[in-house]
């Protein structure tokens, strides 16, 4: 589903990225682990578009990299990053109208769906999205998301600053995406979590993918763990 | 009765054109919150190129057409120009159409000369629809206001009737996100600005006639339009609509005020030889417009009707 | 008993209709490391706006060391000794690291709002400045603008600001956001030298910090201060637990 | 201890940078402007230099709202404008030699400008610098207009259309300079510029002036380190409205006269552009605008009636791809010379010159062309020589060819440049 | 030898037309008198200044004019820059003896500048305000039908003048003239002059006089035009460029003007030639500037009388100099420099020879228009000082 080779990013001089390979097929789940600053979150951002990319990434079988973001989420890449970027001053509901990327093309959730899946929301629903709290954004951003109907979400860190009982929910939320047939490529540091729903784990450092394997694998290298992720 | 009456229907028709001009700019401002200082260059457009269709043609073709040959330079100017500047912040994209209103004028100088051009009323407006207290009231002026309030209602349909709208809202503070969602925003924020000139440009068409048609007309009606957006309220096409009126009415009214200084405030021992006690209430009219601007957003800085501060 | 650094007695607030504070009221010891826990969405950062003058409070007051403060301008607060953080990283982007914490500094070295001093002449400004960098590791990024600055220590220059100015009651908002582990243990460290004698309130979501850090805990669930305790006894407090903490193992381990 | 001590001050600029970066360059400033008498230059050249002056001082307060404090202001001139006829004012008085001020010598006026700048700015900021943002923009933009409009009703302040003039050659002498002759006066503004730009780097490296910086940044942020943000904004538009008073009072000597035209939005909007094309990022950037900006107002016109429309060009080319001014194109220049491959860079950069050029010179003759054929004096642009007229093929072909060579070329050099 | 004229006008934005219209006769007066052998063998140079009517740069154009040769200054564009320059010029000649220059103005009316003002090296070449004021009441003194009169104008000094003098002059030549409104308008403010066209109306005026330039005047009458008034309006600046083809077949017996000649008037076939060569080169443009020609010939006659191009015998030979022009007889009035002619009071036609801002419409002299150059002169308060 999403083939990404010997992609590069660069911050003005700085290289970030060094040559990323991994690739998603329909459906799974994948947790991208790693230590902070290792360029995980450039990794989503050069797949959307947000960071120029240099290299190959193919979704569906074709070239995405460099193209428009817009032309990109239309091909069904959905994208919830790390800064949330909920518009704070519109409705829950009117964040979730936009999510919709073509009104005569709705997708396979209603608004009404969404709140349903998550009361904290239907609460709230006409208040501004501003004034929602950390976790709560977290969850309009998902579910605005969603309402694109996208065949592959990349999360970037969705649990960061949430309390533990929250991100137990949010885990348990992707997990339930998952079911439905989503692929999911979920950049966590939570190992957790990641370990609970991902079918499979790339490990990444200083910029390349060091590791990959399912979880069970995962488990077993303790000498990855103690290598690329900081115990 | 004779100054109410007046008043109230210059007023209401000075106001209504007010709104005419300033509309664009409010749709601008609120979507993409550029202030466009060069609004009324646009609309200086729209009356030049009015003049010329009418010419060849007539003025019925140039009130269809001259808006939309404003509202593709506007979207030229936004592909090439305006989309550039973005990134670089709001007082950048703020000083770009400054200069921008230098080079228009510059350029439609060169094109159409420097003094004033003959556009006019078409004939079949050109007549007094009523006469009252001896003065007559022209029936351009009647179609005037038609037009004003089917721009209105045009306009408040777009707005708040369409995903579009919140779309570009979204995408003034979020525009990468926006993209993620899937919505193509450069393309929108073309369409707007394009579309926010072609309401200038019409203004144009409509106003060029009523006042001169020269190089000058842009610097004129200036300031004015941003009085009308500001104390309306961001983002308040009804704020635009009331704070025309607003204006018109109190700048009408005010002009049949003979009043001094001196006969307010008589009490307070002002004389009318000073400075302050000569002025009359009625010389101070066409200022008030701004004096309610500073007054505005001293004491209620969102806007008769704005809901968030500029 | 002497007067506690910071009371709140009965405070509310509400947003239009919703009550985000409801009747809280809270003393803190000088001294005290007090921790807020709850979920996300309780009220915390809401508290500590009415706290610092953000926001004033529907009703009930708030008073440091005995004095009212409630309904005071944030800089009035601030000069009576009262500092906070941001959840979200506050920072004067344009400026470089040194600069920022030079800003913080200012104001307690009695340089007002002068513009007759030269700012690069003041020995003791410098000197604070410099004690601050050290205090957070900052010296070596001191003229790098901090817009550059990787996010953990845009982190670490947020809560340098805080503490720059020398107040002694120092409010926190999860500092550690965001940070891997060395990162927490060092952001921990330093919050524990630098508020080294002065009242502490620290919100914060990993547990591994609260615990480590906390005279004591408060959890706010819906507004409502649900349990003020030592760490030992919240840990156990079943209440707390179906409230916030969930199943999970405290303090939360990594993997 | 002694360690720590060593550390903070190995943490700021050593001596010698400092010298470098802070003394060296105003000595050369000083020197420049001092050197300047000696190649015994036109009246015309004293009459711009001293524009450029008054101008520089202008720009530079302006700078001080709009660059440093983040605030943008459409009736800067105001300050100007009523610092620069109190000045004219007290000359006056001066001249009538009444109470203390016979013995106020004429050299001190801009003291009054900026006295008068100051009070202005204390009494009209009050309530504008509760806000910031477009709030701000927009409040400036009504004061002006009042007090423009106010100016043609007190004729006993502004003295009407014709303003108020007055005679500079009175009062005490300072430094035995009368005033009178052109050179004399030059002294007089290059003391002041020097000053003013002096009182103004000095004035960023306050408490004030960083916090104004602070402010700009974050105000938020800025209530919790102790500081009220309307206060410092208050604060900063109080000193650059003297600093904008003081440039109002060197305006009154040099040209022993003011009109309410000096307080109109044209001078506003004036200063806004000398400030931003110059680069409103550094501190000098306004001073490099300043002088070129004042030479293309008095002289470009002599060359071509267009000058507008290069003004207007040249503004938009800024904005568009130099946001950050002249001052940023030098800078830059000189960190790329000094960068790893100066060779290469020196070569796209002299690659980049050449395409602007050949779009400069596209431009420059469909203006001139166009121009000539729109009058309809049958005038013709005949450069080197060449007798452009708009039906003669070679017009086109020459505006043609080089713009879309020029537009070739630069963006080779960008292409250069990325890749590099 | 080159006598450099310098010519500090706008020649750029929006009042770059005002200037332009002179800067073209300047040229085409100064071709004609370099043809026939220039002045004393000189040749006239016109060199362009543009001030953009701004007091300030007016200065610094003055410099630069100085510096380039020049020892005339010609200028007419905003009374501010006027009193800018006879200023700047009486310093400079004080400051700088031997390099004396004289400033012709041909347009800025501000009545002070031959009055408490006057200057020796100020020489004006149209009628001041006060004297266009008095053509403008001689006339409507001779019309009975007019009882009542509106004055409006724009809130400054000008403006304010206007209104005093049409009250004076009026209470003197007229008493039983009722003034039913007196109205000051901000300078450039106004869009819409509806409201005060209505005021207008409904106090019943008979005339009305206005001091109006620019777009105050144009929308002024655009106004008028669109509500239907049929009252004349007695203007000093109708004739501007693009008045008259703004307001199209609505001005024909609405607007008029006062002026010291119209290309419609009896002429001489040279004149005729003329009026036609200059719309043949300047076809923008019409002949309006005819003052022009009479400051170049007033100049060339005294420059010739005084067997020099320098000033000072120059400014003394101006002195009490009278010519022949086209329309009269002009004499520059020794005691306070101000020129002295008949006036003309003409409105917009569509019955005339030639038509102006190239529509068919042109200026026809009203019944009784003619205005000597007796009821027209005004006494002076000038106390000039002259030079040795
Ligand atoms: N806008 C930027 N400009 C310059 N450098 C940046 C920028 N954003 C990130 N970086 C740097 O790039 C590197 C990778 O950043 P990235 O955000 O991808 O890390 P991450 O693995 O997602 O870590 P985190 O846990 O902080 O989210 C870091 O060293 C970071 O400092
Ligand atoms: N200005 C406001 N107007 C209306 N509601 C607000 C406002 N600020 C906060 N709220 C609401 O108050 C509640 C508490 O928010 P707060 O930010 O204090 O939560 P928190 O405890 O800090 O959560 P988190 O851990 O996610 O940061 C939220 O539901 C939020 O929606
Ligand atoms: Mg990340
Ligand atoms: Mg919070």
């Amino acid at each position: 589903m999403l083939e990404v080779r010997d992609l590069h990013a660069y911050y003005g001089k700085s290289h970030v990225l060094r040559g990323v390979n991994m690739e998603i097929m329909p459906g799974e789940v994948i947790a991208l682990l790693g230590r902070n600053g290792v360029g995980r979150s450039t990794t989503a951002k050069a797949i959307m578009g947000e960071v120029p990319p240099k290299g190959e990434i193919l979704f569906k079988g074709q070239p995405i990299a460099g193209l428009e973001s817009h032309k990109i989420a239309r091909m069904g890449l959905g994208y919830v990053p790390e800064s949330r970027d909920i518009f704070p001053a519109m409705t829950v509901r009117q964040n979730l109208v936009l999510g919709v990327k073509d009104m005569r093309h709705p997708g396979k959730y209603t608004i009404d769906e969404m709140l349903d899946m998550f009361p904290n929301l239907r609460a709230r629903a006409d208040n501004q999205a501003g004034v929602l709290s950390g976790g709560e954004k977290q969850m309009l951003t998902m579910c605005r998301t969603l309402m694109g109907d996208p065949e592959l979400i990349i999360i970037d860190e969705p649990t960061e600053g949430l309390a533990p009982k929250i991100v137990q929910q949010i885990g348990d939320m992707i997990a339930e995406i998952a079911k439905t047939g989503v692929a999911i490529l979920l950049v966590e540091q939570k190992l957790s979590i990641a370990l609970r729903i991902a079918h499979r784990v790339y490990v990444m450092g200083h910029g390349e993918i060091v590791y990959g394997g399912t979880p069970a694998e995962f488990a077993e290298r303790d000498d990855v763990r103690a290598e690329w992720l900081e115990v | 009765m004779e100054t109410i009456v007046f008043g109230l229907l210059n007023g209401v028709s000075y106001g209504l054109l007010l709104f005419m001009l300033s509309s664009g700019l409010t749709l601008i401002f609120s979507m993409m919150g550029v202030l466009n200082f060069a609004h009324a260059a646009f609309y200086m457009l729209g009356a030049y190129f009015a003049f010329t269709i009418t010419g060849s043609s007539s003025f019925w073709i140039a009130l269809f057409i001259a808006p939309v040959l404003v509202g593709l330079v506007g979207a030229v100017v936004e592909r090439y120009g305006l989309r550039r500047v973005h990134p670089n912040g709001h007082v950048a994209e703020l000083l770009f159409t400054f200069g921008l209103a230098y080079l228009i004028e510059e350029v439609v100088k060169i094109v159409y000369g420097k003094t004033a051009v003959d556009y006019r009323v078409p004939e079949l407006l050109d007549f007094a629809a009523f006469e009252i207290y001896g003065a007559s009231f022209p029936a351009y002026r009647i179609f005037v206001i038609f037009i004003a309030v089917a721009m209105l209602v045009g306009l408040w349909f777009l707005l708040k009737r369409t995903r579009a709208g919140l779309i570009i809202q979204a995408a003034l503070t979020h525009p990468h996100m926006v993209g993620h969602l899937g919505h193509n925003v450069p393309f929108i924020f073309m369409m707007v600005f394009g579309i926010g000139c072609a309401l200038a440009g019409l203004a144009g068409v409509m106003a060029g006639n009523i006042f001169v048609t020269d190089p000058a007309m842009a610097v004129q009606m200036g300031p004015i339009v941003f009085v009308v957006v500001v104390v309306g309220g961001i983002g308040s096409l009804e704020g635009a609509f009331l704070a025309s009126l607003l204006i018109g009415l109190l700048q009408n009214f005010a002009v049949g005020i003979n009043l001094k200084f001196a006969e307010i405030f008589g009490f307070l021992g002002m004389s009318d030889l000073s400075e302050v006690g000569r002025i009359s209430v009625s010389s101070l009219a066409p200022v008030l417009p701004f004096l309610l601007l500073v007054l505005i957003l001293i004491f209620r800085p969102q806007g008769l009707l704005g809901e968030k501060e500029l | 008993m002497t007067t506690p650094a910071l009371s709140l007695k009965n405070l509310n607030k509400s947003f239009g209709p919703a009550k985000i504070i409801n009747d809280v009221s809270l003393d803190i010891a000088p001294g005290e490391r007090h921790a807020i826990i709850g979920p996300n969405g309780a009220g915390k950062s809401t508290l500590f706006n009415l706290i610092s003058g953000l926001y004033t409070p529907t009703s009930g007051t708030v008073a440091l060391h005995g004095r009212t403060i409630s309904g005071m301008p944030p800089h009035e607060i601030n000069k009576l000794g009262l500092s906070r953080s941001f959840q979200v990283s506050n920072i004067f982007t344009n400026m470089t690291v040194r600069e920022n914490v030079r800003c913080g500094v200012l104001h307690s070295m009695g340089q007002g709002y002068a513009f007759w001093k030269n700012i690069g002449s003041n020995k003791a400004v410098q000197q604070k400045t410099w004690e601050v960098l050290e205090h957070c590791a900052l010296t070596d990024k001191a003229n790098v603008p901090a817009a550059l600055l990787p996010y953990a220590d845009q982190r670490a220059l947020e809560i340098a600001i805080t503490i720059a100015g020398g107040a002694d009651v120092i409010l926190l908002d999860e500092p550690t956001a965001g940070m891997s582990h060395s990162e927490t243990d060092r952001a921990v460290d330093l919050i524990r030298r630098a508020t080294e004698g002065k009242t502490l309130v620290i919100v914060e979501h990993d547990m591994g910090v609260i615990f480590d850090l906390a005279d004591r805990i408060s959890v706010l669930v819906y507004g409502e201060i649900i349990a003020s305790a030592p760490p030992s006894e919240i840990r156990g407090d079943p209440a707390v637990r179906e409230a916030y903490l969930g199943d999970e193992e405290l303090p939360e381990v990594m993997a | 201890m002694s360690e720590t001590t060593q550390s903070f001050t190995d943490l700021a600029p050593s001596a010698g940078a400092k010298f470098r970066q802070r003394t060296l360059p105003i000595l050369i400033f000083a020197a420049i402007l001092f050197a300047i008498p000696m190649v015994g230059p036109s009246r015309t050249f004293y009459t711009l230099a001293h524009q450029m002056g008054i101008n520089i001082v202008f720009a530079l307060s302006y700078n001080m709202v709009l660059g440093r404090g983040g605030l943008l202001s459409f009736g800067h001139a105001v300050y100007f404008g009523l610092g620069g006829y109190l000045a004219m004012h007290a000359m006056n008085w001066i001249e009538d030699g009444a109470g203390i001020w016979g013995s106020v010598p004429m050299f001190l006026l801009p003291l009054v400008g900026f006295a008068g700048g100051a009070v202005a700015g204390a009494v009209i900021g009050w309530p504008s610098c509760r806000k910031a943002g477009t709030t701000f923009a927009m409040i400036s933009l009504g004061v002006a207009e009042l007090i423009f409009a106010a100016a043609f009703m007190f004729d006993s302040f502004f003295g009407g259309e014709q303003g108020i003039s007055g005679d500079r050659m009175n009062g005490i002498e300072l430094f035995g300079l009368s005033l009178g002759p052109i050179d004399e006066v030059y002294w007089f503004i290059a003391f002041w510029t020097v000053i003013g730009v002096i009182g103004m780097w000095a004035f960023t490296r306050t408490p004030l002036g960083k916090l104004s910086e602070a402010t700009r940044d974050n105000a938020q942020r800025v209530q919790f380190i102790g500081y009220n943000p309307q206060r410092v904004r208050y604060l900063v538009f109080i000193a650059a409205g003297g600093f904008a008073g003081l440039a109002g009072g060197m305006a009154a000597v040099n040209y022993e006269i003011f009109t309410p035209d000096a307080l109109s939005l044209v001078p506003s909007g004036f200063v806004l552009i000398m400030a931003y094309v110059g680069g409103i990022t550094f501190f000098v950037g306004p001073i490099f605008g300043a002088i070129l900006l004042t030479y293309m107002q008095s002289m470009l016109s002599d060359f071509t009636e267009a000058w507008l429309l290069y003004l207007g060009v040249l503004f938009i080319a800024i904005v568009m791809f130099a946001p950050r001014g002249i001052a940023g194109i030098v800078f830059g220049f000189l960190d790329g010379v000094r960068g790893d491959n100066p060779g290469a860079y020196l070569g796209r950069w002299l690659m980049r010159l050449l395409g602007i050029l050949l779009m400069l010179m596209g431009l420059i003759v469909l203006v001139e062309v166009s121009v000539r054929w729109s009058n309809g004096y049958g005038e013709v642009y005949e450069p080197f020589g060449l007798h452009l007229g708009h039906e003669n093929v070679l017009s086109w072909v020459l505006v043609i060819v080089p713009a879309i060579a020029g537009v070739w070329i630069t963006k080779r050099a960008s292409k250069e440049e990325e890749a590099a | 030898d080159t006598i450099k004229f310098a010519f500090i006008d706008p020649l750029s934005g929006p009042f770059g037309p005002s200037g332009e219209a002179a800067y073209t006769s300047y040229q085409l007066a100064a071709e004609h008198i370099n043809e026939n052998g220039g002045v004393n063998g000189d040749m006239i140079e016109i060199m362009g200044y543009d001030n953009k009517v701004n007091p300030k740069e007016s200065l610094v154009q003055f410099q630069k004019a100085i510096d380039d040769g020049a020892r005339y200054i010609v200028q007419g564009n905003g009374s501010s820059v006027a009193a800018a320059l006879i200023e700047a010029v009486n310093k400079h000649n004080k400051r700088n003896p031997g390099d004396e220059v004289l400033f012709f103005n041909y347009a800025a009316v501000t009545p002070a500048f031959t009055n408490e003002l006057c200057s020796f090296w100020h020489f004006r070449f149209d009628a001041h305000a006060d004297m266009k004021m008095a053509a403008i009441t001689d006339w409507i003194a001779e019309r009975d039908d007019i009882k009542s009169v509106y004055l409006i104008g724009q809130d400054y000094v000008f403006g304010q003048a206007v209104a005093s003098a049409a009250e004076g002059q009026l209470s003197e030549k007229r008493p039983d003239i009722e003034i039913v409104g007196n109205e000051l308008h901000p300078l450039g403010k106004v869009k819409d002059f509806t409201p005060y066209i209505q005021k207008i109306i409904s106090s019943g005026a008979d005339a009305v006089i206005t001091g109006n330039w620019g777009a105050d005047m144009q929308l002024l009458m655009k106004a008028a035009a669109e509500s239907g008034s049929e009252v004349p309006y007695l203007t000093f600046y109708g004739g501007s460029k693009g008045a008259v083809a703004s307001l199209g077949e609505d001005g024909i017996g609405l607007l008029h003007q006062v002026s010291e000649g119209i290309t419609n008037l009896e002429a001489s076939d040279e004149q005729y030639a003329l009026i036609e060569e200059y719309k043949e080169r300047f076809p923008d443009y019409d002949y309006y500037y005819h003052r022009v020609w009479n400051v170049m010939d007033m100049f060339k006659k005294a420059a010739e009388e005084a067997g020099t191009n320098d000033p000072i015998p120059v400014a003394k030979a101006l002195e009490g100099l009278s010519i022949e022009h086209a329309y009269g007889t002009a004499t520059m009035r020794a005691e306070d420099h101000q020129i002295q002619q008949p006036l003309y009071i003409s409105v917009v036609s569509d019955d005339v020879k030639y038509g102006v801002d190239n529509i068919d419409l042109g200026w026809e002299l009203v019944d009784a228009g003619t205005i000597s150059m007796d009821a027209a002169e005004q006494p002076t308060t000038c106390e000039m000082e002259r030079p040795e």
